[in-house]
């Protein structure tokens, strides 16, 4: 399947694991990507936090690339720019003022008729039990499955299904052989955004996640959102500074659990950038005589 | 202290209405958004209190929530509307206002440093067309003043390789500057 | 024209139908509506282009219901017209073998769906000249167009050839023959006029098939198929319904939709 | 020639003052076929009325016109007047001279101007009224009771009660509704199954009613008075008569696992089951989506079991035709499941329940014996969190209405825990506490002040399970909408409550109009709550909106006593103002063209088809036809007949012309 | 200059909403022109448009057709019927060139006293300014043979 492909700002700073990873797997689940030309960032929540018609334009141009290239389906790994992506679209689909005056500030044609799809999207599509079945290993860990809020909300323009208590990475970790656990705090959120100026706030919203997560056994977190893994993970020493809790709970890209399963090296998928150690090979099972990479495009 | 009832013409509840087409009316302060917000601690109000503030379609209401923190802890991540019964958009409500807040310079003390953020970030897309984080937390601290600010975790961020020293430049950074230049003079020739 | 005449003995020696309404050879160049009850008759049957008269007409009429079961020889609109008057209930599908020449051969329309089916392939089209007084009628002013009616109909002699040529006008008592109350002056002065025509269109609004049989019969050359193909029209875009079509149609004037227009209602 | 009174009211001052009533009197003498033209103080007074009997008397009175109030106020009592001096009521017509004359204008002449032209109007009409006599319709004297929930049981005892005949229709094995489920009624606190439970007996045994539990309406035809309905027995796969209920059968049945309806989930029963003990009839029925014989074709345990031998598994369905003249429609409502809430989980958690759910838990017939026990794990909770408007009030999720009745159980629940665990704490999240209703505030003011509930004016925003406890996060805007989070053991949501399942299906066999959320509507919000769009059908209970018991019980009897006076006579006697189809002599018969446009226009589906045929039988035209019965005469078919061929009484198509010549000419 | 042109208006209301809306204009003593001459039908869907068409030909200036605003139909669907006939009625009208602006249709609950006042006041004021309705009444005069 050949996608357009928007990695997002954060993919290529803090948080390029995750693109690595995606581009580690994508070989192995038939996953083309076609990366955006020239693609500038999001705006993020900065940009709508201080100018609406930014938070739009930003966006836009974006998605005018992606048109301008010929890309009908883009997946964008951000959570954030995901939701950036599709509120925009919606937006400028709804309300034919705005549109122009967008269209005018980007000063590209702009149609609106790409399909922004996030990773879960894809994987769903592409991670088919087939492909699963030839992979050369579980991943047989009892995980808690951290979606956030940008996945989800808000779900009429999302269109996303089970908003409250959302199956899509628990389905696809339970088809790599992981035990995802009901927990309390899969869309709860962490505090995304005031991550350097409020530190406090965040720290003490990742708290309660990873404490809940802790308290029902989890091994491992797992999540498909920059912002939530940089909270999590890299916000882990001020997170216990200022709750005054200890945790050890590591938090992976859904794409790096996958990875791990296809049997990948840690090096490969970017573990060795986490701020929480990932000891996590250990159990893994790997089936005999299937060598790693087998399946290269779901066979 | 009493209020003297009475309407002001030109209340914040009225443009909102007209330019964003929503109604403040509509909330009948059940408070489920305060009861689901994750910054609700922290702020000076409630949302919901916020939006009873509107209803009263008072200036001296308006300017007291101009003027709030709260808008500025607002993380725009939806709960609120997501559950409201009566479908109040909240957190454009909270885009509008944190603009109006800007725009008449009532902004809350405490929220310098928020803006400071988001102008910073703002300043790195605008001037490489892609965000970068070094230059970010560089003129972050610049105009906060908290040299000290995560000293521990950008070093590590390098060994890591999570921090790249040098920006990208993308093709399209001038097209990008341009954008937010035609989305400011936008604003000002706005009546 | 052969093809034609065969089908008709091939019914009429069968049994299946006891007359065959179609064309005939009238005075000068002009085709007349010929009633065939014998086989012998069928060679009078004529079949070319000045066969425009709408003869679904004489369906309703008496003394043909007399002859027995039908066969009508038809055009496109005639089609139209079966089947709306199916769908007021003034002929059932089975009360007449409706006949229509295609590419050389002739084809039986007996049942709802074949009537259908031909239908929605041959829509209604207009002669250039009615599209033409269309426009120039739509071009008019308010007032340009009053004045244009009203020396229009103050040339009509209230003969009700209209009414008799239309194959929709089926009552027995007109309206006009109503007088008590006289809702249509008896005058034959404009306004009565008017009247008349006002009550025409209405009452044919979304049911006229457009055939121009009145205009045609209108011993004055009164444009008066304009009216009735105008109230179609109107009804057509505002409640999106099309007469002719089907035969369980719902009459268009009365039903309705909530969301109907009603900008003009204070 | 007609010889028309017409009588010109001064109402004292009212129009006195503005219309000079003798001019007005004066000109209408003038009018040709006016026999008498006066004017008066006061009309409507004995003395007025007289004045008019008199002259109808005195002068033989064709017609009669009173130049007075609004008819909407005075035309009965003006129209009785002439109807006690042998003047056919329907020959007296009123002019408004106050409220659209009067009261509208100074005093002028151009005000009397229009006063006369008013009058003369209507004089103009009268001459062309015909005498009209009130339609008489037979009768069925047996009334459709459908459902046999409390409104059901008691619209059927009432009319049953008053010596008319019933037949009640349950959908259910047994009647009761969900009164039979609930614990404890507010205001009283008196036990829902010792109240309702005697009325259920009652019903089966009344000798005015027939009984049709686990049957449903198949079609209804026919209009008020004469109703012919056809209703389906379900097969219960067992002989009524032979059976004795003793109950060997549910013992032996394997199939255990089927949660109970009346349980509301809490509790299993088996594929042959008796809903509960106090059932009516208490007889099994066979469930035979479950029932492994007719899954499998095996099994048979119940049968071999049965005393009485009174299993019947090839038994069928049963039509049933019965003629009626009256129907209530008391089907009742339902409650929204908990898994209607995202925010609440989706109803995946145990301890998240209804509160229909409660009710079970709270009754001393429900699984856990009036034991508060969870779900869950059976423990009793310590912490009980109550959630009203769950649901209701709630655009977003499609109800934007007040269930109305959740206020006052969810007072109840809260008391009633309170009083069977004594130590521990209840906690109501309200938006509005809407007591209103004899007792009620009372009733809500005791569970908080004297059972120390508390409530906490906010909504919940989220429910989420941790280890054992459910966690509610809510906010109590009277502190500012401050953050509260209750640690609880149970939540029950007071979930809204919405139409029956089946209600749209029902109304469209009926043909009563029913609102968005599919329940029914009555013909008029205040003025004829009970009755609906057709004549002859009534409503009673929640099946129109959520109701509690005391108002279920009332318009259930409000309903039953308009079916009593529609069956006090023998013929129904209907206003003569509706629509008929001219008949003339043959050869035409009538000027209908039988085109049939009325029949899409009639809003009451009056207008049926006629055919007109010869001597031997051989059919000459159909034409329409009124039907006296349910012309309600708003004459809307006769706008749209072209040939003018259906007309309206008492506004015909003559009289309407004629009132608009004079006003203009 | 004075426009002493007193218009001839008549109205045809149904019973059960304008004309009890007509009705409580009065009780609330509410004033209006003098120039309107109500007649009563049961229902909006009992007018017929011949009535129209004969009150211009007896010399009405104007005519206001007025019944219960949607969904409030006292027989449920009459209105809905009267609305779509005006909807032919007017375009129709128009199309044969006669001027629509001097009818006009509007719902007026029994609860709208007021609005029914101020509907009649504008109507007398507009058709004071389109001046008296010659031309339709007029052609009862043209092409007689």
């Amino acid at each position: 399947m050949k996608l357009g492909f928007y990695p997002g700002c954060s993919l290529e700073g803090s948080s390029r694991e995750y693109a690595e990873s995606i581009r580690a797997i994508a070989p192995f689940i038939g996953l083309e990507l076609e990366e955006v030309e020239n693609w500038n960032c999001c705006g993020s929540s900065s940009a709508h936090a201080m100018d609406h018609t930014l938070s739009l334009a930003l966006p836009a141009r974006v998605l005018a690339q992606a048109e301008k290239q010929g890309l009908h389906d883009v997946v964008v790994p951000c959570a954030a720019c995901y939701n950036r992506l599709a509120s925009t679209q919606h937006e400028l689909n709804e309300d034919r003022k705005t549109k122009e005056a967008v269209v005018s500030a980007i000063k590209m044609p702009y149609a609106g008729t790409t399909v922004v799809q996030n990773i879960l999207d894809v994987l769903e599509q592409s991670l088919t039990p087939q492909v699963t079945a030839n992979f050369p290993a579980t991943f047989p860990y009892k995980i808690v499955c951290y979606y956030g809020c940008l996945l989800v909300r808000p779900p009429k323009i999302l269109k996303s299904v089970r908003y409250e208590d959302p199956q899509q990475m628990d389905n696809l970790m339970r088809q790599i052989g992981a035990t995802p656990l009901n927990w309390g705090m899969k869309t709860e959120c962490c505090g995304a955004g005031l991550t350097m100026t409020r530190t406090d706030i965040v720290a003490n919203l990742c708290g309660t996640i990873l404490e809940d997560a802790a308290e029902r056994g989890a091994e491992a977190i797992i999540v498909a959102c920059p912002m939530c893994h940089s909270n999590l993970d890299m916000r882990r020493k001020d997170t216990e500074r200022i709750t005054g809790k200890k945790f050890t709970i590591p938090v992976l890209y859904i794409t790096q659990a996958i990875g791990l399963a296809l049997g990948l090296s840690p090096k490969q998928l970017g573990l060795q950038r986490h701020f929480v150690n990932v000891a996590l090979q250990g159990k893994m099972k790997f089936q005999k005589n299937v060598p790693v990479g087998a399946t290269a495009a779901g066979a | 202290m009493s209020v003297s009832i009475g309407l002001d013409t030109d209340s914040i509840a009225g443009w909102m209405e007209q330019t964003s087409g929503i109604l403040v009316q509509r909330c009948y302060q059940c408070g489920k958004c305060s009861a689901g917000c994750p910054a609700a601690n922290e702020m000076d109000f409630t949302p919901s209190v916020l939006l009873h503030l509107l209803q009263t379609q008072r200036n001296a209401a308006d300017k007291k929530v101009l003027s709030s923190y709260t808008i500025w802890l607002c993380l725009s991540c939806q709960t609120c509307v997501t559950r409201c019964p009566m479908e109040v958009d909240l957190p454009k409500v909270m885009d509008l206002l944190r603009a109006e807040a800007l725009k008449r310079r009532t902004v809350h003390p405490r929220a310098k440093e928020i803006i400071a953020f988001h102008t910073s970030f703002l300043n790195t897309i605008k001037r490489f067309g892609r965000l970068w984080e070094v230059g970010l937390v560089g003129e972050y601290k610049l105009r906060t003043r908290h040299w000290l600010q995560d000293v521990l975790l950008s070093p590590s961020m390098f060994l890591k390789g999570k921090l790249s020293l040098l920006p990208h430049r993308i093709k399209g950074k001038d097209e990008v500057k341009s954008i937010f230049i035609q989305v400011r003079s936008e604003k000002e020739n706005a009546p | 024209m052969q093809v034609l005449q065969q089908k008709a003995k091939e019914l009429l020696e069968s049994g299946k139908v006891q007359v065959v309404i179609g064309y005939g050879e009238g005075t000068g160049e002009r085709v007349r509506p010929l009633f065939v009850r014998t086989a012998e008759e069928v060679s009078k049957l004529v079949w070319d282009d000045r066969c425009r008269q709408n003869l679904a007409v004489y369906l309703n009429k008496p003394e043909i219901k007399k002859m027995g079961m039908p066969a009508l020889i038809a055009t496109p609109v005639v089609v139209h017209t079966v089947i709306q008057l199916i769908a007021e209930h003034q002929l059932k599908v089975d009360g007449v073998l409706t006949l229509v020449v295609e590419n050389g051969s002739v084809k039986e329309l007996f049942d709802t769906t074949s009537l259908e089916a031909y239908a929605e392939s041959h829509p209604v089209i207009f002669p250039p000249f009615v599209k033409q007084e269309i426009k120039t009628i739509a071009e008019m002013s308010l007032h340009e167009r009053f004045k244009f009616w009203q020396d229009e109909f103050s040339r009509c002699i209230k003969c009700y050839a209209c009414r008799s040529a239309c194959p929709l006008c089926y009552c027995e008592r007109c309206i006009t023959d109503n007088n008590q109350p006289q809702w249509i002056s008896s005058a034959s002065h404009a306004q009565g006029n008017f009247e008349w025509h006002v009550n025409r269109a209405m009452h044919l609004a979304g049911r006229c098939i457009q055939c121009g049989s009145c205009t045609i019969a209108c011993p004055v050359g009164i444009p008066i198929g304009l009216l009735t193909i105008e109230a179609s029209r109107i009804v057509g875009t505002e409640f999106g319904q099309q007469p002719g079509l089907k035969c369980d149609a719902v009459p268009a004037m009365s039903s309705f939709k909530v969301e109907d227009t009603e900008t003009f209602i204070k | 020639m007609s010889r028309i009174g017409v009588f010109i009211c001064h109402c004292g001052e009212n129009i006195g003052a503005t219309v000079n009533c003798e001019k007005v009197a004066k000109t209408i003498a003038a009018m040709p076929g006016v026999a008498l033209s006066v004017d008066y103080k006061y009309m409507c007074s004995d003395p007025g009325q007289n004045l008019i009997r008199q002259a109808i008397k005195e002068k033989n009175l064709t017609g009669v016109v009173v130049a007075a109030c609004s008819p909407r106020m005075h035309e009965p009592t003006f129209r009785r007047a002439c109807a006690d001096s042998g003047l056919n009521p329907y020959l007296c017509e009123m002019a408004n001279l106050r409220e659209h004359c009067s009261w509208v204008h100074a005093k002028s002449g151009a005000t009397t101007d229009k006063a006369v032209d008013l009058v003369s109007m209507l004089v103009e009409k009268v001459k062309r009224n015909k005498p009209l006599h009130p339609i008489k319709v037979p009768v069925t004297k047996t009334a459709l009771v459908i459902g046999g929930g409390i409104a059901g049981i008691q619209a059927s005892l009432d009319i049953a009660n008053a010596g008319q005949k019933v037949v009640l229709v349950e959908r259910e094995p047994s009647i009761g509704g969900h009164m039979s489920q609930l614990s404890e009624t507010f205001p009283t606190l008196d036990c829902s199954q010792c109240i309702l439970t005697p009325r259920m007996v009652e019903v089966a045994q009344h000798p005015n009613i027939t009984l049709y539990t686990y049957s449903e309406i198949e079609s209804v035809s026919g209009f008020i008075g004469n109703f012919t309905v056809r209703i389906r027995k379900k097969a219960r796969s067992i002989d009524e008569k032979l059976c004795t209920g003793c109950g060997n059968c549910v013992t032996a049945c394997p199939i255990k696992k089927i949660s109970s309806e009346f349980n509301a989930g809490l509790e299993m029963r088996s594929a042959i089951y008796v809903p509960f003990p106090q059932a009516v009839p208490n007889k099994p029925v066979i469930d035979r989506t479950r029932c492994s014989y007719f899954k499998s074709g095996k099994c048979k345990f119940c049968e071999t079991k049965c005393p009485a031998k009174a299993i019947r598994f090839d038994q069928q369905d049963e039509i049933v035709e019965i003629q009626v003249g009256a129907i209530v429609t008391a089907t009742g409502f339902n409650v929204a499941e908990t898994s209607f809430f995202p925010e609440y989980g989706y109803g995946k958690y145990k301890d998240v329940i209804t509160g229909l759910q409660f009710e079970r838990l709270l009754s001393a017939s429900g699984p856990t014996l009036g034991e508060v026990k969870r779900p869950s794990d059976g423990k009793v909770p310590e912490k009980v969190v109550f959630i009203a408007c769950a649901g209701s009030r709630d655009p977003a999720k499609g109800i934007e209405y007040c269930s109305k009745i959740c206020c006052m159980y969810t007072a109840k629940h809260a008391m009633l825990y309170k009083h069977k665990v004594h130590n521990g704490e209840a906690y109501v999240f309200y938006m509005d506490i809407r007591a209103a209703g004899k007792g009620y505030d009372e009733f809500v003011r005791r569970a908080i002040e004297d059972d120390h509930v508390q409530y906490i004016r906010g909504r919940v925003s989220r429910v989420y399970e941790r280890n054992g406890k459910l966690i509610v996060k809510g906010a109590d805007t009277l502190l500012g909408a401050q953050q509260v989070e209750i640690e609880a053991d149970l939540v029950v949501l007071a979930t809204a409550g919405i139409s029956n399942n089946g209600a749209e299906e029902l109304a469209q066999k009926l043909h009563v109009s029913y609102d968005s959320h599919k329940f029914f509507s009555e013909a008029h919000p205040k003025l004829r709550p009970v009755e609906t769009n057709s004549a002859g059908i009534f409503l009673a209970g929640a099946c129109q909106a959520p109701k509690d018991i005391p108002e279920s019980v009332s318009q259930a009897s409000a309903a039953a006593s308009k079916v009593i006076g529609l069956f006090s006579q023998n013929e129904m006697t209907r206003e003569p103002v509706i629509a008929v189809v001219n008949r003339t002599v043959s050869p035409v018969f009538s000027t209908c063209m039988g085109c049939f446009m009325c029949q899409g226009a009639c809003p009451y589906n009056a207008i049926e088809r006629e055919e007109i045929k010869t001597r031997d039988g051989t059919l000459i035209k159909t034409v329409a036809k009124v039907n006296p019965g349910l012309c309600q005469g708003c004459g809307t078919c006769v706008a749209f007949c072209r040939s003018k061929s259906i007309d309206l009484q008492g506004y015909s198509n003559e009289q309407v012309y004629a009132e608009l010549m004079e006003l203009l000419s | 200059m004075e426009n002493t042109f007193e218009p001839k208006i008549v109205a045809f209301v149904c019973n059960w909403c304008t004309y009890a809306g007509a009705d409580l204009t009065g009780t609330s003593r509410i004033k209006y022109a003098t120039n309107v001459r109500i007649v009563r039908f049961p229902c909006t869907g009992r007018i017929d448009y011949n009535l129209l068409l004969k009150a211009f030909a007896q010399g009405a200036d104007g005519v206001i057709v007025s019944g219960c605003h949607p969904n409030d139909c006292h027989y449920t669907s009459g209105n809905f019927h009267a609305r779509r006939r005006w909807i032919v009625f007017r375009q129709m009208m128009e199309y044969m060139g006669f001027d629509m602006s001097r009818v006009k249709f509007s719902w007026v609950s029994a609860a709208e006293g007021a609005k029914w006042a101020d509907i009649v006041n504008t109507t007398v004021q507009e058709i004071r300014d389109l001046g008296p309705s010659k031309e339709y009444a007029e052609m009862s005069r043209l092409g007689v043979v």
